[in-house]
């Protein structure tokens, strides 16, 4: 009701393209980054920044990464832990062997070395679809967890086959290892992510997004058309893996600091990355992210109220915590298929109409 | 480039060049195309223009010649007047929808040479009628689309001749000063435009129309609502209609603002909300049929916002207009409107595209006051205007703060009013046409020495110096008692209800004045089902007891309204009837344009209007129909008639 | 016959035992897919969530207990009685159905004509849901599952084994575990009282007719409705019977409920609409990873099973992308 | 500290929540849920009984009430981390993750928080020594030590001759269970043992591949490093494959009630290794069951007391509540702070006159914790299950490891770490 | 590569064409040809093998008889979307439009075959990859204008009634500027009004962008005025070919369309 498009037009393609084509909703987006990149940082704490603000940021670029694959590209991925772990890895072996290497750049490594092996994942997904797909993308899951459990080289030969971040900084500021401080790590992950939102974003508006989405609304008429499917689904797939690697990365080096394999990165990651683009909305780069919040939180809201607040016994409330996310995703399904991301849509949808009811 | 002093700006070239001058960097007109609005600043549609106009020398257009454009709004339509004019030939936009006869009778009448079309559907019928067109030498377009294996010996894209014209300047440098001199030579008393009346009546008129003419009306006009430079307008209404000459071609150029033309005719809508004009022209129907799309589209919304949007229309009702003349209104009311005006008013205007509306007119023909005043209430500066292409528009018009639905306002800057004892309005005014092109006996008769001009319409002028408009001068009857009866007016002033979809007033030469009516089925229904009214046909419907009671409460709120106006009083309605079946062109009873045929409906229903006059109850009448089938068929009923309550002036001042 | 020969021969059957266990999870999952085309990912949570309301009854556990205690500050845990296995068993059945209606009521009617993709995520949804709810309904610690099925190795069979051996070779007889071949026996009944039922029975034979074609299922009036109660109804205890062979082996504890990984191979194999396939996905899957551990699991380290079985089923698909049962997929436009 | 920081304290102090300083604060970073919930449940239950006994008996810790914060991670590391940062806040005195996971994750975090944290018989076995790990300790034993007791097990009952002997290692393929293989394989080298790895990936659902390698093999022995469900399918195949029970020497994770139990009665003489006592039949139990759970205070049902795993729970509290008291003893004030704790746990010694006060005369090793070795002596005792009497027994002393071969190990690792971490060794006297 | 046909020169021939699936035969041993511009349809009952016929010339089937000659080259083994690049478009008999896409995005996707850019320039956006897409939106824009549905430009196509997706789809295969148009019966389920428009939209194509069209249309009274030659098909087999006169006369195909008896 508060939009107000009249007279907001555009003389040029660059300027009807553009991804913010409302003016309000311009103005919106440049205050979200000046709260975010200005305000929050002086606000956060410890806990905020590990148990809320991290995995919020880490997991919305892996949700990213999987919505393109999976939302805009439509091929069901349930490998989406082994990724990760792909990227933690990596970070890892790079950050030991270039201990010089600026850690920017060992991310954005990472990220490529998983755009690599994701590629290799994805070439099955050429003869294989829907759900034998997603059963299949299990593979890579399992594999790789195992592979780095198993191969001393991924993790330096320490004795636990655990892995540990090295203190890595950038202007002076330790961005890995216990002496990083909140803010700065909250930075840090939140340039990856502004940076990663953008490429998806330019990615999805363009030719390469427009073959993904024709693949994944009908492939075959995207194929007669003129559309390589080979090229489409693998670079879904290498652009998906970069964006999970670098998660994984940041997931391993700035957020937990020491990671082992097939706990940390283990099936109900590739799980919970899933739910995240689906109660957010497939094909929706703010579905990513309002997935990743709305799942980071509901967990640390919960607990907070049943354990802090109502004294419950841990148990309980895990198990009541359980229910409740279940019960979420069945009711979000129910009430809305497509996400919160539609639902955004459909309330803009209704803001932009207002006062018309359709 | 050189700048015309001020004192010589009395054709439309010359301002085109003083813009290109003053605005150079100015957007000039935009042109929603290929998905974006393309933009032209003053000085790049000066450069178009010229070497348009340039192009146009080149195949031969020369002072005099008369160039038809058919079309809609584009740009380049636009243009084609500036260029034409440029080299002294005279512009004559056709309406481009008009039956192929129609239009050949202007090409030929106008004895055309060149053509401007859109594109290949009005080539197509302009070469269709080529044989008849002796003068017609060239052939121009707009669209290329479909003309591609046209013979393109004659037939010219204005693209291309630009082209040329382009080449030639630069192959030639005089010629750019050459044409300037043409321009500087001109003056304002030639001939600048021909427009020609619709021809409701009789074959259609060419309205001759000089500079000095269109450029007064234009200047007064924007010295009325103080429009400048920064107005943006959309451009829509038919290139042929004064209307549009004046807002879209001589106010464009004399105010230097932007004109937009929108992408086609169905992303209107969308356009207009795009651009948002600050100033806006539209006739009656424009407005009736948005608000019926509100009405219709609010009936969906769910119950709070649909009781939302009826408190606070209920509030702008109260107060909207009160607030937009700047009357005082209590500080709760204020506080309402605000409030509305945050949730409802504000959002409405924008789905409009109306949120920057500086000045709105609404002309062409009567508005109904709850129309007139949703939208004035809603904070959008609506206004009235009357006027005509003989008067180059401008007659009279309501001044800021003096808005009354129901006048047309007051004589326009330099206009002088006079009303003929038939109640007929006249009037003078620089705008008034030079004459009608190769009709010297319908000038005359509409003219006269003095240059007063017949409007034709019946009219007079209240205590507040507003003219009132009643009628088309012919079709004010008198009553038996010698007072006035319109019946225009008073089926307008009835058809204003939703509830009524038709009514046939009779009373010339009669004692007293009453109405058949036609209910909206439309609107009734809704009503019906509202109130839990079962009905199984039109005929149930419209004979119910209690649709009966609310046309009568309309019939008499009509009443009420005419005691008010001395003038009128004699005319209330004294008894009526809702006719049992829809009029309906098929059985000739409306014409093809729903316009109602009153003789033949006079015959038609004889036994109905006998039962008007001789005080019966009620009436059986039987008459033919025509199914959609084309089957004939017999419908009959019996209608009843019922008598109203007659005010008598100082009557009704008592009850006040 | 040489050691190697036969222990390569044991490894298999044993393959085709654990391959038995994994098929019996599959078949769940075939059932609900074929009737309603849904993925049901809580299959593995319901075989769980069976097997404890099994122990539960049977133990006469307090439903929700600690939440009781926890809000009431009560101490209750236990009604005192102990239940026969059978009692306990068909108590457990009247709750799966109970749970099949429950899901229809509140979940599946809600997502008619949703995209298949959507009601995967609903299943996950209630997998989570029932996790909780399991969880704090009979607790989350180990619980001991006897219905008084055979344990340990079949030493008779290792007794007539014994002398396949060629002679002078060291050899300790071919090892098998009873509850395997109970289980292999239930399945193989399990398999033909479905088939019976889909053959012989009013309700099967509209099962199936659904399974064809919905449409068609429709205009001869059969209830979809109704048909995914009972087919939840079946996958609820073909459920129990998976948690009762698992829960017997390793007590039922929360990860029973990781079996549904387990089954998703043998999908892919076996296709998701056949109960055949399911049956000889389960076996090529058992008896591969098992014969891949046993050769090659040594060279690279071992542990190979979990993702063995996933890759096993890739490199299938990419040279028969339909699965083993399922039709060619002939591409139009 | 950073400048970007101290702004940021200085904003977010009112937000933060209020450490209670008058209590003394012990996280507890439990399982109750998830797939090693069953056996993280007793352990939380002895650990926070035994403080709720301190404060019912005693009247809590030098007159200052102990408060049990406690915060389920579910084995998770996320959650872990999670539960660090939203109790570290509150002023805690020493973490115990229960978590190999988690431990690694946190070893960093209270090195630069300054807060001492217990990872007692599990975590980084390297931790040990105290120059490197200046806040972690891992006494009274670690993962090595527990491997060296093995093996001096296996060779006492052979008497100390192993050559040529198959020992096969069943293994957790996580971290934890990989932790003692280089220990097994320098002890394999030095006693001549042949050394098979067999790994269970996560759950341990599915053995039976393993148990047929076993049963074909037939190592003379068979360790076990298991956690969760992994433990009771192995001893149930073993049972199944008619593995002599008496060979298979489980870790002391591996050597639970809720492991044996479900194979039944033919898991009769199954071993594991542990570093506590076993059963209830000590005083303090007494006092547990008549402060605690008779009061109605017990954290879980009361059912679990003398279990191995609430045992371990609640000794692990006794030694955080010993060096608690310890500390208050060097500074000299009650209300003591992480630092002070983290000296008390350095200089926390257990006498056997000290176990005795406590109603727990001979429930563990004695040992003393100084600056270098965090661990203890790594002293470690074997037990074994009677099925018949449904009891474990201890059917050793507490015995030392195997330092000769343990030592270099522990040195090597840990100064790969201070390396590769750029770690300050810890001045020690 | 198509360049070098001229207009009224074979731009494609089917030679000797036989394809079955898995024993059921689709075509036995079908030939003709299109020539450059003209408006050539394919025509016959139900099941004659008519959409098979359009597969094979765009490539989704490989048949297992026979040789396609296109441009005067033989096609050996090409796939669809690199024969989409040899400027083959086409449209769908079941419309097969990108559901969860605009109008617009769906033609911008038909421009895929003259688009570049790299992934990388695409990620940043600014340059190449803007430039690019400005570009051939302004190409888009132009068949949007053309097929005059400028008022659904961002409207998701899964919105729109039959007939306008029937015309997007149409705009989608423009959009690829394609030397050969195949059009799977373009006017199935449209109304006479829609048939009208969409005729001229096909007669405007072959005009406006000198494009060669094969099309499959049922509607008999249409296809004998757009087109130029017919080729008739019936259980697979060619029986007719010709112009729309030729064809009016063939007893063959009259028995065909009458229900004669086979064989």
């Amino acid at each position: 009701m508060f939009y107000r498009q009249a007279g907001d037009f555009k003389t040029t393609y660059r300027d009807d393209i553009q991804t913010f084509p409302l003016k309000q909703d311009r103005w919106g987006y440049y205050i979200v980054l000046a709260v975010a990149f200005l305000v929050v940082p002086f606000f956060i704490n410890d806990y905020w920044t590990s148990a809320v603000m991290l995995p919020f940021l880490i997991y919305a670029i892996a949700a990213l990464g999987l919505n393109i694959l999976t939302g805009y590209c439509g091929q069901v991925s349930l490998g989406t832990g082994g990724f990760l772990a792909v990227g933690a890895y990596a970070s890892y072996k790079i950050m030991t062997s270039f201990p010089d290497l600026n850690i920017f750049i060992v991310v954005l490594l990472s990220g490529v070395v998983t755009a690599a092996v994701g590629m290799l994942f994805g070439i099955p997904s050429l003869r294989i679809k829907g759900f034998y797909l997603a059963v299949a993308t299990l593979a890579a899951q399992f594999f790789l967890v195992w592979l780095f459990n198993k191969v001393p080289w991924f993790y330096n030969n320490s004795a636990s086959g655990q892995i540990s971040v090295p203190e890595r900084s950038m202007f002076g500021f330790a961005i890995t290892g216990p002496n990083a401080d909140a803010p700065v790590r909250y930075l840090f992950c939140l340039t990856f992510l502004v940076l990663l939102a953008w490429v998806a974003r330019n990615l999805t508006r363009g030719r390469l997004g427009r073959s993904w989405m024709a693949i994944r609304d009908m492939d075959i008429a995207a194929e007669i058309i003129g559309v390589n499917p080979l090229k489409s689904k693998l670079s879904a797939f290498a652009v998906s893996s970069f964006f999970i690697g670098v998660a994984g990365a940041l997931f391993f080096s700035v957020y937990l600091g020491a990671v082992e394999v097939g706990e940390a990165f283990g099936i109900t990651q590739s799980f919970l990355v899933l739910f995240m683009i689906i109660i957010g909305g497939l094909g929706s780069i703010f579905g990513s992210f309002a997935g990743a919040a709305f799942l980071v939180l509901v967990p640390v809201l919960l607990k907070n109220i049943m354990v802090n607040w109502l004294g419950w016994p841990t148990d309980i409330a895990v198990h009541i915590e359980f229910m409740v996310v279940g019960g979420l995703i069945v009711l979000f399904l129910i009430a809305e298929p497509h996400g919160l991301a539609q639902l955004w849509r459909l309330a803009k949808d209704k803001f932009l109409l207002w006062p018309f009811p359709h | 480039m050189q700048s015309s002093p001020q004192s010589t700006l009395d054709t439309f070239p010359k301002y085109l060049i003083r813009n290109s001058d003053v605005h150079a960097s100015r957007a000039a007109m935009r042109h929603k195309n290929y998905g974006v609005w393309q933009s032209w600043t003053w000085a790049e549609l000066f450069e178009e223009i010229r070497a348009y106009s340039i192009g146009l020398q080149l195949i031969g257009l020369k002072a005099g010649d008369k160039i038809a454009i058919v079309g809609s709004n584009r740009p380049r339509l636009y243009w084609t007047f500036a260029a034409a004019q440029a080299l002294g030939a005279v512009p004559v936009p056709v309406y481009a929808e008009s039956v192929a006869e129609e239009m050949e009778f202007v090409l030929e009448h106008a004895d055309v040479q060149y053509a401007v079309c859109q594109d290949q559907e009005q080539v197509d019928k302009v070469q269709s009628m080529t044989e008849r067109l002796p003068a017609l030498q060239h052939l121009l377009y707009d669209e290329h689309r479909g003309l591609r294996e046209y013979n393109h010996d004659k037939l010219h894209s204005i693209a291309g001749l630009q082209e040329q014209g382009r080449a030639a300047l630069v192959a030639n440098p005089d010629l750019a000063k050459e044409w300037l001199q043409g321009i500087d030579a001109s003056h304002g008393g030639e001939l600048c435009v021909m427009l020609y009346t619709s021809g409701t009546t009789g074959r259609p008129k060419g309205v001759m129309l000089s500079y000095d003419n269109l450029l007064l009306s234009s200047l007064n006009g924007n010295a009325f609502d103080k429009l400048d430079h920064n107005e943006e307008i959309i451009a829509y209404l038919p290139l042929a209609w004064v209307g549009d000459h004046v807002f879209s071609y001589g106010q464009f150029l004399t105010a230097g603002y932007c004109v937009c033309c929108p992408e086609s005719g169905e992303t209107i809508d969308i356009d207009r909300r795009e651009i948002a004009p600050t100033y806006f022209f539209a006739p009656p129907r424009v407005f009736e049929s948005l608000l019926t799309t509100i009405t219709v589209r609010m009936d969906d919304a769910g119950k709070v916002k649909g009781a939302m949007y009826k408190y606070f229309m209920a509030v702008a009702e109260r107060c909207g207009e009160k607030i937009l003349n700047g009357q005082s209104v209590n500080i709760v009311d204020k506080l309402k409107y605000k409030v509305g005006n945050l949730f409802v008013y504000g959002p409405l205007r924008n789905q409009l595209g109306m949120s920057r509306i500086k000045v709105g007119y609404t002309a062409g023909e009567a508005i109904g006051p709850e129309i007139f005043s949703f939208y004035r209430s809603l904070g959008i500066n609506l206004k009235q205007l009357y006027g005509q292409t003989e008067a180059s528009v401008y007659i009279t018009a309501q001044p800021d703060g003096e808005i009354y639905p129901d006048t047309v306002g007051k004589p326009s800057i330099d206009v002088e009013l006079l009303l003929a004892d038939d109640g007929e309005v006249l009037y003078r005014s620089p705008g008034v046409f030079m004459g009608y092109y190769k009709n010297d006996e319908a000038t005359r008769s509409t003219k006269t020495e003095d240059g007063w001009v017949h409007t034709g319409d019946a009219g007079f002028i209240d205590d507040d110096g507003h003219l009132h408009i009643i009628d088309r001068a012919k079709d004010v009857g008198k009553l038996l008692d010698g007072s006035m009866f319109p019946p225009k007016y008073i089926e307008n002033k009835l058809k204003f209800f939703p509830s009524i979809q038709e009514v046939v007033a009779f009373g010339d030469q009669r004692d007293f004045a009453t109405v058949m009516i036609n209910i909206d089925l439309t609107s009734v229904s809704n009503w019906a089902e509202r109130n839990n009214i079962a009905y199984a046909s039109y005929q149930e419907l419209a004979s119910h007891p209690q649709v009966y009671d609310m046309i009568r409460e309309h019939v008499d709120q009509v009443n009420r309204d005419l005691s008010e106006e001395p003038r009128m009083a004699g005319a209330q309605i004294k008894r009526f009837l809702v006719l049992h079946k829809e009029l309906d062109a098929d059985d000739g009873e409306l014409t093809r344009t729903q316009k109602v045929r009153r003789s033949f409906i006079a015959e038609r229903y004889l036994p109905l209007i006998e039962g008007l006059y001789d005080g019966s109850t009620e009436r059986f009448i039987s008459t033919e129909v025509v199914f959609e089938d084309g089957r004939r068929g017999e419908i009959s009923a019996t209608v009843r008639i019922e008598e109203m309550e007659i005010y008598g002036a100082s009557e009704l001042r008592e009850s006040a | 016959m040489s050691p190697d020969v036969l222990y390569t021969i044991e490894v298999i059957l044993n393959g085709l035992m654990a391959g038995v266990m994994y098929a019996l999870v599959a078949l769940g999952f075939v059932l609900i897919f074929k009737a309603s085309g849904i993925f049901n990912y809580a299959q593995g949570v319901m075989a769980l969530f069976a097997a404890m309301t099994l122990v539960g009854i049977q133990n006469g556990q307090v439903p929700f207990s600690h939440l009781i205690n926890a809000i009431f500050g009560t101490h209750i845990h236990h009604f005192g009685w102990q239940l026969p296995a059978i009692v306990a068993i068909l108590l457990t059945v009247v709750v799966m159905i109970i749970f099949a209606i429950l899901v229809e009521r509140l979940v599946l009617k809600h997502l008619v004509n949703q995209e298949p993709i959507i009601l995967f995520m609903a299943t996950i949804g209630l997998a989570y849901f029932m996790e909780g709810f399991g969880d704090l309904m009979w607790g989350s610690e180990i619980k001991t599952l006897d219905v008084g099925l055979p344990q340990g190795a079949s030493l008779a069979l290792e007794e007539y084994t014994l002398k396949w051996a060629a002679e002078g070779t060291e050899y300790y007889g071919m090892y098998l575990d009873k509850l395997d071949m109970v289980a292999a026996l239930v399945a193989l009944g399990l398999v033909i009282v479905l088939s019976l039922f889909s053959q012989y029975t009013k309700t099967g034979r509209a099962l199936r007719a659904v399974a064809d074609d919905h449409q068609a299922a429709l205009s001869v009036g059969i209830s979809l409705r109704k048909i995914w109660v009972i087919t939840w109804c079946i996958a609820g205890v073909v459920a129990m019977v998976a948690g009762v062979m698992w829960g017997s082996k390793s007590g039922v504890q929360f990860s029973l409920s990781l079996i549904a990984l387990k089954a998703l191979p043998v999908l892919i194999l076996g296709g998701f609409t056949s109960i055949p396939g399911a049956i000889i996905g389960g076996l090529i899957i058992g008896v591969g990873e098992k014969l891949f551990e046993y050769s090659i699991g040594p060279m690279i380290g071992g542990a190979t099973e979990n993702w063995f079985a996933y890759v096993l089923a890739l490199f299938f698909l990419v040279f028969r992308p339909q699965g083993l049962f399922g039709d060619k997929i002939i591409e139009r436009v | 500290m950073s400048p970007l920081k101290i702004v940021g304290v200085a904003l977010i102090t009112s937000l933060a929540s209020t450490a209670a300083m008058a209590d003394l604060v012990f996280p507890s970073l439990s399982y109750r849920t998830g797939a090693y919930g069953a056996n993280g449940i007793p352990f939380a239950d002895g650990y926070a009984d035994y403080f709720t006994l301190v404060n019912e008996r005693d009247g809590g810790i030098g007159g200052v009430p102990a408060k049990v914060i406690e915060c389920e991670t579910g084995y998770n590391t996320q959650k872990g981390v999670e539960c660090y940062e939203s109790t570290k806040g509150e002023n805690p005195l020493v973490y115990q993750p229960l978590s190999t996971g988690i431990t690694y994750q946190l070893i960093p975090k209270v090195t630069a928080d300054g807060i001492p944290m217990h990872t007692m018989g599990y975590g980084r076995t390297s931790a040990k020594n105290g120059m490197v790990f200046s806040n972690v300790f891992n006494y009274p034993a670690n993962y090595w030590d527990g491997a060296s007791h093995a093996i001096n097990h296996i060779l006492g009952e052979n008497g100390g001759d192993i050559k040529d002997k198959n020992i096969a290692l069943v293994y957790h393929n996580s971290a934890y269970g990989k932790e003692p293989i280089r220990t097994l394989t320098e002890l394999s080298a030095k006693h001549g043992f042949k050394l098979t790895e067999v790994p269970v990936d996560h759950p341990g659902q599915e053995q039976k591949s393993q148990w047929l390698q076993i049963r074909r093999t037939r190592p003379d022995y068979v360790l076990m490093w298991g956690w969760g469900v992994m433990n009771q399918v192995a001893i149930q195949e073993a049972v199944n494959i008619g593995y002599p029970m008496e060979n298979f020497i489980g870790i002391w994770w591996s050597g639970s009630e809720n492991d044996v139990i479900p194979a039944g009665a033919k898991a009769n003489g199954y071993k594991a290794l542990t570093f506590h006592a076993v059963g209830n039949d000590f005083p303090v139990f007494d006092d547990i069951k008549k402060h605690v759970v008779d009061a109605g205070k017990a954290a879980g049902a009361g059912d679990q007391v003398g279990t191995v795993l609430y045992n371990r729970g609640m000794y692990a509290a006794m030694l955080a509540v010993e060096a608690a008291k310890t500390a208050q003893g060097i500074h000299g004030t009650a209300d003591i702070n992480a630092a002070q704790m983290r000296d008390g746990m350095e200089a926390l010694v257990m006498d056997a006159a000290k176990m005795e006060s406590l109603g727990m005369a001979g429930f563990g090793p004695e040992f003393a914790v100084d600056c270098k070795n965090h661990g203890g002596p790594g002293l470690g005792a074997m037990q074994q299950w009677d099925a018949g009497a449904g009891e474990w027994k201890l059917i050793s002393d507490f015995e030392p490891s195997d330092m000769e071969i343990i030592q270099p190990l522990i040195d090597e690792d840990s100064n790969a770490f201070a390396e590769e971490s750029k770690i300050e060794l810890q001045e020690c006297a | 590569m198509a360049s070098g046909i001229e207009p009224g020169a074979e731009l494609l021939r089917i030679e000797n064409i036989s394809l079955s699936f898995g024993g059921v035969k689709a075509l036995t041993d079908v030939s003709f040809n299109i020539k450059r511009g003209e408006v050539r349809a394919i025509i016959g009952p139900n099941g004659a093998g008519k959409s098979s016929m359009l597969n094979v010339i765009n490539g989704f089937y490989h048949p297992q008889v026979g040789e396609v000659w296109y441009c005067g080259e033989k096609r050996k083994g090409a796939k669809p979307h690199q024969i989409a690049h040899q400027g083959i478009a086409r449209t769908f008999q079941n419309i097969a439009l990108f559901k969860g896409m605009s109008t617009l995005d769906n033609i911008m996707t038909g421009r895929s075959t003259h688009m570049a850019a790299n992934m990388l320039s695409q990620a940043i956006w600014r340059g190449t990859a803007e430039k690019e897409e400005i570009k051939n939106r302004r190409y888009v824009e132009e068949i949007i204008d053309f097929l005059e549905i400028q008022s659904i430009r961002k409207t998701p196509v899964g919105r729109l009634p039959y007939g306008l997706q029937k015309r997007v789809e149409l705009g989608r295969a423009l959009a690829a500027e394609p030397v050969l148009l195949l059009l799977d019966e373009p006017m199935a389920g449209m109304n006479v009004e829609e048939k009208e428009d969409m005729s001229r939209f096909i007669l405007d194509v072959q005009s406006e962008f000198g494009t060669t069209i094969a099309i499959i249309e049922h509607d008999m009274g249409v296809v004998m005025d757009i087109s130029d030659r017919l080729v008739v098909l019936d259980y697979g087999k060619k029986i007719g070919d010709g112009t729309p006169e030729e064809i009016r006369n063939n007893q063959a195909v009259i028995d065909a369309y009458l229900g004669v008896p086979h064989e």
